[in-house]
């Protein structure tokens, strides 16, 4: 849905394609290595949306994201929200006629969008995160811990609260942390992942 | 008397006797202990002659083509190596199963003759060479086999260290230690003439017309016999390893073989020669989706 | 029959049931479970959509811990397994990237074992005959709607477990057990992961068409082998109805309770009386929960 | 000018060094891939020498050595593309023996831009043009090859 | 000694302009074994070639070099020279010293010496040469049709009418094969039977022709002209000669079984006709399902026939047939949708395939032409098509287009909406191809006055919801999902090989792609004939192909059939390879590298030690070798060589260059 | 006697090869036989090379002539040889006898063969006594003295720590004159010969064989024979040679170089017919050219006990044991 005039002007807007496509051959190969999936490939037949229990939510379908590719228009695809609602469920690759795998697309291009600070959608980014801070500490997730923790700093600290109680009287959720006992392996990887490069958040 | 060796005198009289074969190719002992040189025994009383021991290093499979002619059966004894030579020589065509009685002997590795030389009988002696790289000391094919397979040995093999510092070496490097190899050749023929593969009627090397080798021993000539040799049996070498043992310079023949056959099982996926009759050779077909980087 | 077992995060929190009646079947299935020690989190698709080392490198923790017992891993939970068979698929491949994880997790991990899903070892390693024979109370007139989500049977390649489009172990294991699975078009639509938590108006619409299709396929109640998918479908029932103005009321069970169930076990050692759409009444109604005699453990 | 003047003039002066080298082409698509080059005037360095033979599938890897042993610089086997062979499947076994072929050559210490092959089909004029000079850069680069060479 | 001639050319300027051609000839003199060298400039026009004649004549010349142009363009015009003046054509050599010389060095001195060079090589070969002669093998004249499709029956009828005798092996009881299947044909919407059938006939009445109905190719060994065919008449259980086709027995017999011809969409009975229209009208028993041939009870077709031709003992019975030459017309299969789980593993009744649908719309067919579901009989509202099912899908089905599909969807959707008026068809597309005469037209009009509607995209997976399939894709156009209830789905599915494809082209010898389709000799210039002398293809077996597309390749096949078999004998080209047989250890690995089956092994005998020895040794067939050499490289010991271009002239050739 | 500690025997050899180009016995990993010496290369003092001397006065390759087509004739030129004079040191019994039988072919008989004899002529032999036969020996069975090599200018003897020299030949004397100053005179006796492994009783055996060209002993002998030349180039005596010709368009060379009559196409002649077909008429003219041949023109057996032949043969082929068949067959 459009919500004002500025967005029907940007949305309408015609696209110079010139810039674009002199990049569409890097962004081609390095989706290749990086993803290990060939945008080149996919011939817009749309079996990926056609499939993807997300699709009905995102600002361009999983096809529309690699048709931005193939163009070199990247920016607009990292600035996605398309990227963040992926539930990386892999209907989409599973069933690509072409070998596509737009899954791993939008992996990678989260990963990239990330690095590049053009995060669309914080909360589903921020849960991630708040995941992976709790393994690090306590080697397992706890997940009452976590989403409270995601409620609060989501602001919406009353979500889901109807639901607590009657998990904590099934004894569903533990109200002490887990941990296990030497959890320096674990906060070695995460070390290790950061000094070879990599984010390990 | 090693266990093994009888067993081997019992099939032998067996068959010569029961009159199911006139001929059994086996080894002998000679006048030196580290020796087991080849032996063809047509006659029962022979048969005491047979011996198995750590030394018989000889493929007598290449014995089968001078005896294509031969009436009656011949039983032949083959080590995991010697029967893929019998399946490289079924599938060339070169002999025919049916005259065969193919007695296996599962080889547990052989001993290095060469180490042997001036030594008591008994001392320790090293291994073979050639059996260090073996991946199939157990016969592939035969109508019998003697004893209990042995297993496989996976230690890396010295050859496979010579490849790997071939490969560092820069193209001159490397060129300037195949030139001290090849210059060494005597030309001798003996690699080829023990080569279960090297089984053409007439080699190309003695061809005078055209003449693809010239008869002066230099390196340039020894360069192309080496490596059309490495063409020749590429693919269809059962890494036996016969060439580079039997060679009075010690070239090491087998860095070569056994690099194109690593080469080929790269490019076009495993196809270790002589183990399954019906695969063709790798350069006897082709697959559509063959690599090409260089083209 | 020796295995590890890696229960994951889920298993010992949101999806203890899941654990109870996993470790209850598995005594009178004569499998021996052997939880990994000291295990960790597997990272899930956190680890996953943030960075693709680390993704790897979290479960072959554990699996390294397996392997140096010298076990074939089962895991319970379909996210665990989706990324442990991720992991054990990319050491497989590339020696690189094996020598990379060894180097993180400080740890030697050849993938000398396999990983199986839990359904997997039920089906292939107990094998079908063994737990019909074990059934002395089958949940006959049961029809339940089997679902498989995602991370179970995608992608192929790296799961190399059931069929991608239309998987049957899960409908099988009913058949076993004497319910009804029903045949419909959802066993593998995702039920929305997060999402349902994290951006509730996608994950409840999601979830909504699961729910659908399963009343319109005539089932009595979900079947699943991921406490994700459980937790989800479970929790979320009351909400999504309410949105649609509808009343779903499809009980969502582990496989193994029903299993444990089958096999005469009482219903509160299956954890059954943790779920939120009422399970223990609903069985109560179907007559499933009067008490069983000659429970038999297999040797 | 006699050849062995020719020859003893080249001798002579290392820097007027010029590399000869062989092209093995098939008839059906390199060979006549080289006539459109000559139809359209498309110049290249005048070093390489043409055998025509019936397909790629006919260069015995023998001839290559031969080759080198009698003292050329270089050596290009071209051929049709895949799918494209006038005898339908020649090229197929070209490529797989001259895989091998190479790398055996740099096995021995030969360097891998003395030998190479090409698929160059009957209307790619150009393409012969660009890879027989790209082959001529690349052997000026090396020098006279000594590898293999019958010094007699 | 031999005595070479040398003629270099200067092409008017064309060459003259950066080559010095004097100097080239006075150079040439002093290559040994020259005797005669000289320039020209026009080699080729008459007074050259009289230049040469003369010089063959005064210098008692054996062999000569032409250095001038390509030989692509005048190696035949000095093969003719030779022979008008008394020598044997092959004993000349050209070497290119224009296209490639002149016209690519601007450089005189370069162009000179590349140019001597050139030369050189010339006449070191040319003095390895030896004479070569052609040679002649007859011609069978009679031809074999495999497959009595439409291709098939064209190809035969067009042959028979050309005077020569044909048969058509067909592996069904009737021929007619997939049209007789179809109900309407595209874009003309004439009934398939209506033009079909009366080929039919015209097949089996044609004098020339024979029809050999429920048979198989058992072996094929020969070359062209020359093939021998061994033929499996697949025992009938009836005797065609006391048939008269009047149907009792098939009326009378009690077991019914499904129908392949309507692909389970209707029954037929253990003895029975694939259809009403069969040619021939005999049937034939099916032992699997015959009960009979179960239970040993049963006969009642046995006791029933008035003539007595149901015969239980039949045997299967092999002929062998001499032909010159072979059509292979063997069409296609249908790709097998059942791998698509998204689309229902092929278990929803109501999903059916295209050809099912022609059976479902045929008034023969077993809704006697009313559109009726699967399931439950109920005349569908609203139809789904999804086109590429199998095709352009490498993950699950076939990269190719299969070039049929989008014109019959077009006439599907066309005919349900002519059937069933108040009806909906929906058409998933990727592309809609219409690259036919009329067929662009054809796919608007059903768009415009059927009002057809088209979605463009592929179809993600189709739910079965009650009696409804619910279809869910995405419209590419709109970016949006969508969704049908639909009461039947079509889906266009690939056209593949057959599945026997292989085995067919080994026994007959001739190559196939990675789908199993026939590979012509060359896609462009020779897409009828294969790469084996005297087999020409026809129709889907070389890849898909609709009804228009088979019947002229049919009609080209059967040209070249025509063409071949009107002469009495073929010139075979000397250059081919040549064994010998005094080095040939017979290893054979020739045979597996020759792409034209020349090769085989013979079993020679000779006297060795006194004694008469047997041993094999390679033979080369000339009628089947094209002279391309692979198998000369393949000969470690050299025992095979190329006439014309031997290891020896190569050799020499190298060996002159590299001085 | 003068001796030499043998430690200081590469200062001999340095000094020498002032004067003369010194060959020495080497062996390594890779060479075994004959090489001019250099400072820095250890000479090797026990047991025999690989590969026999022969190749100092009748290299594997040797080139004759070369020639030019000029029109209808030809010129012709010798390469001219520049031949040093030449010393070989610590050559054997067995390998002196060879290069008696060499110099009987090339130099007896009413022919010299050049290239033979210019090289033969400026060397000098220095022999070196055998205390340690090897296993594949048998000199003593061919009548040799394995500690004095006949033809020899001078006999080493091995005396331990030092090396013992006696001149037998006047250019012995002189040589070791020449270099007097780096020996010490000291009373020596030479270490006895140890036992032979090896046997072979030759006695007989020539005049035996001449009866036996027909005999089967040849099918069996020949049985096992590969047909490679590793036994006629490892052969100290071993003399066939062909001529071959490298020639490039108009002009080339010709040249010799050692051929085996174990290769099946040594007698093969331009016509394809050959009278040795099979390696049975091969292996019986190898050990008759040996045993009976050679004896018969020249009175002496060409080989010489060295056991070079049966440490190479790849399969096992054992002079000795052929002899033994030999004596003990029925004719």
């Amino acid at each position: 849905m459009l919500k004002n005039l500025e967005e029907v002007r940007v949305f309408m807007e015609r696209i110079n394609l010139t810039p674009g496509l002199a990049q569409a051959k890097p962004i081609r190969d390095s989706l290749k290595e990086h993803c290990g999936t060939d945008v080149g490939r996919c011939y817009q037949c749309g079996k990926c949306t056609a499939g993807c229990p997300v699709a009905f939510a995102m600002d361009y379908t999983p096809r529309e994201i690699v048709r931005l590719l193939q163009l070199g228009l990247k920016e607009e695809a990292l600035k996605s929200k398309t990227i963040w609602l992926c539930a990386t469920c892999d209907t989409c690759s599973t069933r690509c006629p072409r070998e596509v795998e737009p899954a791993k697309l939008m992996e990678g291009l989260r990963q990239e969008a990330k690095a590049k600070g053009l995060v669309a959608d914080k909360r589903l980014d921020l849960f991630n995160d708040l995941f992976l801070q709790l393994v690090e500490k306590y080697g397992r997730v706890h997940e009452m811990g976590l989403i409270l923790k995601f409620n609060l700093l989501s602001a919406q600290p009353l979500k889901d609260a109807g639901h607590g109680p009657g998990m904590f009287l099934k004894g569903k959720i533990n109200p002490l942390p887990h941990t296990i006992k030497d959890n320096g392996e674990v906060k070695q990887i995460f070390a290790r992942v950061r000094a070879l490069g990599g984010e390990g958040k | 008397m090693n266990q093994h060796t009888v067993k081997m005198r019992e099939l032998a009289r067996e068959l010569l006797s029961s009159g199911q074969v006139s001929l059994v190719l086996g080894w002998e002992k000679g006048n030196l202990w580290y020796k087991s040189p080849p032996v063809f025994i047509s006659r029962v009383e022979d048969v005491e002659k047979l011996i198995f021991d750590e030394f018989c290093h000889n493929n007598l499979a290449k014995y089968l083509m001078d005896l294509v002619h031969h009436s009656g059966k011949i039983a032949v004894f083959v080590k995991g190596c010697d029967s893929r030579a019998i399946n490289r020589l079924l599938q060339d065509n070169q002999i025919k199963r049916e005259k065969l009685y193919i007695i296996g002997v599962p080889c547990p590795g052989l001993k290095d003759p060469d180490d042997a030389v001036g030594k008591k009988q008994g001392a320790e002696v090293k291994n073979s060479a050639k059996c260090a790289t073996c991946s199939y000391p157990n016969p592939v094919v035969y109508d019998a086999l003697l004893w209990e397979t042995v297993p496989v040995n996976t230690t890396k093999a010295p050859v496979e260290e010579l490849i790997a510092k071939l490969d560092s070496m820069t193209p001159d490097e490397r060129y300037a230690y195949w030139t001290e190899q090849f210059s060494r050749c005597i030309r001798c023929f003996a690699c080829r003439n023990v080569c279960p593969a090297c089984n053409c009627r007439e080699c190309c090397f003695d061809q005078a017309e055209p003449d693809w080798l010239g008869k002066a021993n230099n390196l340039s000539e020894n360069q192309f016999m080496q490596m059309t040799r490495a063409m020749h049996v590429a693919g269809r070498c059962i890494e036996c390893g016969e060439c580079e043992r039997v060679c009075p310079m010690n070239i090491p023949l087998m860095a070569i073989n056994k690099k194109v056959a690593r080469d080929i099982a790269e490019l076009f996926g495993e196809c270790a020669a002589g183990l399954d009759l019906e695969k063709r050779p790798p350069l006897g077909h082709f697959d559509l989706n063959d690599p090409e980087k260089f083209m | 029959m020796k295995l590890a077992y890696y229960p994951g995060c889920s298993l010992s929190t949101t999806g203890i049931e899941y654990n109870m009646s996993t470790l209850a079947v598995a005594r009178t299935l004569g499998l021996d479970l052997w939880e990994i020690p000291e295990w960790n989190c597997c990272g899930a698709s956190s680890a996953h959509l943030t960075n693709h080392l680390l993704a790897l490198a979290l479960p072959a923790r554990n699996l390294a811990i397996a392997e140096e017992a010298g076990l074939d891993v089962a895991v319970p939970c379909a996210a665990c397994f989706a990324r442990f068979k991720a992991t054990e698929a990319a050491v497989k491949d590339s020696a690189e990237t094996r020598a990379t994880i060894e180097e993180v997790i400080g740890r030697k991990y050849e993938a000398k074992y396999t990983v199986k899903s839990l359904l997997d070892v039920f089906v292939n390693t107990v094998g079908l005959s063994q737990i019909k024979t074990l059934v002395n109370r089958p949940l006959e007139g049961l029809k339940v709607a089997p679902y498989y989500g995602c991370l179970l049977v995608r992608p192929h390649k790296i799961t190399q477990f059931d069929d991608p489009e239309d998987p049957v172990t899960i409908d099988q294991i009913m058949s076993a057990i004497g319910a009804e699975p029903v045949y419909w078009g959802y066993k593998t639509e995702c039920c929305g992961a997060a999402h349902p938590t994290v951006v509730p108006e996608v994950g409840l619409k999601m979830l909504k068409s699961i729910y659908q299709g399963a009343r319109d396929a005539g089932a009595d109640c979900i079947v699943t082998a991921c406490p994700l998918c459980l937790t989800n479908l479970d929790m979320r029932q009351k909400e999504v109805g309410e949105q649609n103005n509808t009343q779903y009321n499809l009980p969502v069970f582990y496989f193994t309770e029903l299993v444990g169930l089958a096999l005469g076990h009482d219903p509160h050692t299956l954890g059954i009386d943790k779920h939120f759409v009422d399970a223990l009444a609903f069985l109560k109604n179907k007559g499933f929960l009067n008490p069983v005699q000659n429970r038999r453990d297999s040797e | 000018m006699s050849i062995e003047a020719v020859k003893a003039d080249k001798a002579a002066s290392q820097e007027n060094w010029e590399p000869k080298i062989l092209v093995f082409a098939c008839n059906w698509c390199t060979y006549a891939g080289a006539d459109l080059a000559g139809l359209s005037r498309l110049q290249y360095p005048p070093n390489v020498r043409i055998l025509r033979v019936p397909c790629s599938g006919r260069v015995n890897p023998q001839f290559v050595i031969r080759a080198f042993q009698k003292g050329i610089d270089g050596v290009l086997v071209a051929g049709c593309h895949p799918g494209d062979c006038h005898y339908a499947t020649g090229n197929y076994f070209t490529r797989r023996r001259y895989l091998v072929m190479q790398r055996l050559l740099e096995f021995m210490g030969m360097d891998p831009a003395r030998f190479q092959a090409r698929w160059i089909s009957g209307s790619e004029g150009p393409k012969f043009q660009q890879v027989v000079t790209q082959l001529t850069q690349d052997i000026k680069a090396l020098g006279p090859n000594r590898k293999l060479r019958d010094m007699e | 000694m031999k005595r070479v001639g040398v003629f270099i050319c200067h092409c008017g300027t064309n060459i003259a302009h950066t080559v010095d051609c004097e100097k080239v000839a006075k150079t040439a003199a002093e290559f040994p074994h020259v005797v005669f060298s000289t320039d020209y400039k026009y080699m080729c026009s008459e007074p050259g070639q009289m230049v040469i004649k003369n010089a063959i004549k005064e210098h008692k010349l054996d062999r000569i070099v032409v250095a001038s142009c390509s030989p692509r363009m005048h190696e035949p015009t000095f093969r003719k020279c030779m022979e008008s003046a008394g020598l044997n054509p092959y004993l000349m050599e050209m070497a290119n010293i224009r296209e490639h010389c002149s016209w690519v060095h601007p450089d005189k001195e370069k162009g000179t010496e590349k140019a001597i060079d050139l030369v050189k090589m010339a006449v070191a070969k040319v003095v390895k040469n030896t004479p070569l002669t052609r040679s002649s093998i007859p011609i069978h004249k009679r031809a074999l049709v495999i497959g009595g499709g439409i291709a098939g029956i064209q190809a035969a009828l067009d042959i028979a009418d050309a005077g020569y005798v044909v048969d058509i092996v067909e592996k069904e009881p009737s021929i007619g094969g997939r049209m007789a299947q179809v109900d309407k044909t595209f874009p003309t919407l004439d009934c398939s039977a209506c033009i079909l059938t009366p080929k039919m006939v015209d097949a089996a009445q044609h004098p020339n022709i024979n029809l050999v109905t429920y048979s198989e190719i058992e072996k094929v060994e020969g070359y062209v002209g020359n093939f021998e065919v061994t033929i499996r008449h697949k025992a009938r259980s009836v005797d065609v000669s006391k048939c008269t086709g009047c149907g009792t027995c098939w009326e009378k017999c009690p077991t019914k079984v499904a129908s392949e011809f309507e692909l389970g969409l209707g029954t037929r009975k253990a003895i029975y006709t694939p259809f009403p229209q069969a040619v021939p009208n005999k049937p034939v028993i099916d032992r699997d399902n015959c009960r009979y041939f179960k239970t040993g009870k049963c006969m009642v077709c046995q006791k029933l026939c008035p003539t007595g031709a149901v015969d239980y003992t039949q045997e299967d019975q092999l002929e062998t047939i001499r032909y010159g030459a072979i059509v292979v017309a063997t069409g296609f299969d249908l790709f097998d949708h059942s791998v698509y789980g998204e689309y229902g593993y092929g278990k929803y009744p109501d999903v059916i395939t295209g050809l099912q649908f022609e059976r479902l719309i045929n008034a023969s067919g077993p809704t006697a032409g009313k559109i009726k579901r699967p399931s439950d009989h109920k005349e569908p509202k609203t139809i789904v098509f999804i086109k590429c099912v199998g095709s352009r899908d490498e993950a699950k089905g076939k990269p190719y287009c299969s070039k049929t599909c989008c014109m019959y969807t077009a006439k599907h959707a066309t005919l349900v909406k002519e059937k069933i008026k108040d009806s909906q068809a929906i058409v998933f597309y990727m592309d809609v191809r219409t690259p036919g005469k009329n067929y662009e037209e054809f796919y608007q009009r059903a768009v415009d006055e059927y009002g057809v509607q088209y979605v463009r995209g592929r179809v993600s997976k189709i739910y079965q919801k009650g009696d409804k399939l619910i279809v869910k894709g995405e419209d590419t156009l709109l970016g949006k999902q969508v969704e049908v209830e639909a009461d039947m789905v079509v889906l266009a599915t690939a056209m593949v090989a057959r599945s026997d494809a292989g085995d067919l082209a080994r026994k007959v010898g001739f190559s196939y792609d990675q789908h199993d389709f026939f590979t012509e000799a060359h896609p462009k210039l020779r897409p009828v004939e294969t790469h084996t002398a005297g087999v020409y293809l026809a129709g889907a077996c070389q890849g898909p192909k609709d009804i228009p597309d088979s019947v002229s390749q049919a009609s080209a096949a059967a040209a070249k059939v025509c063409g071949l078999l009107s002469k009495n004998e073929m010139a075979t080209e000397p250059i081919i390879s040549a064994v010998n047989e005094s080095i040939c250890s017979g290893c054979g690995l020739c045979i597996s590298i020759c792409p034209y089956k020349a090769i085989d092994l013979k079993t020679i005998t000779e006297r060795v030690h006194g004694k008469m020895l047997e041993r094999q040794v390679a033979a080369v067939n000339s009628g089947l070798c094209q002279g391309c050499g692979a198998c000369t490289v393949a000969c470690r010991s050299s025992a095979l060589n190329l006439r014309g271009f031997t290891n020896e002239q190569i050799l020499a050739e190298v060996d002159a260059l590299c001085l | 006697m003068k001796t030499i500690v043998k430690s200081r025997l590469a200062e001999l050899l340095q000094t020498m090869a002032q004067d003369f180009r010194v060959l020495v016995p080497v062996k390594s990993e890779t060479v075994s036989q004959f090489v001019p010496w250099q400072e820095g290369l250890t000479v090797n003092l026990e047991g025999n090379t690989v590969l026999p001397p022969k190749d100092i006065f009748f290299p594997q390759t040797e080139k004759m002539y070369k020639f030019k087509v000029k029109g209808s004739s030809v010129d012709i030129e010798e390469f001219a040889e520049d031949v040093q004079k030449q010393v070989i040191f610590g050559i054997r019994s067995c390998d002196m006898q060879s290069i008696d039988c060499l110099d009987k072919v090339f130099l007896t008989k009413g022919y010299e063969d050049t290239f033979y004899k210019t090289k033969r002529d400026k060397t000098l032999l220095v022999a070196l006594a055998c205390t340690k036969p090897q296993d594949t020996c048998f000199c003593e069975s061919l009548g040799l003295n394995p500690l004095e090599a006949s033809g020899a200018d001078i006999q080493v003897y091995d005396l331990g720590d030092a090396l013992g020299f006696v001149a037998k030949t006047p250019e012995g004397e002189e040589l070791l004159a020449k270099y007097a100053s780096l020996f010490t005179e000291v009373n020596a006796v030479p270490q006895k010969v140890e036992g032979f492994n090896l046997k072979a009783e030759v006695a007989g055996i020539p005049e035996k064989l001449a009866k036996m060209f027909d005999h089967p002993i040849w099918d069996e002998v020949s049985q096992k024979c590969l047909g490679c030349g590793a036994c006629a180039y490892l052969c100290p005596t071993c003399h066939c040679f062909d001529i071959s010709g490298n020639v490039k368009a108009d002009q080339g060379y010709k040249f010799r170089c050692w051929d085996c009559c174990m290769f099946s196409e040594y007698t093969r002649m331009a016509g394809g017919h050959n009278p040795r077909p099979s390696k049975k008429e091969r292996v019986r003219n190898r050990f008759m050219h040996k045993l009976y041949y050679f004896q018969e023109r020249y009175g002496q057996l060409l080989c010489t006990g060295c056991g070079r032949c049966i440490a190479k043969c790849p399969v096992g082929m054992d002079i000795t044991a052929i002899i033994e068949k030999i004596k003990e067959a029925e004719v």
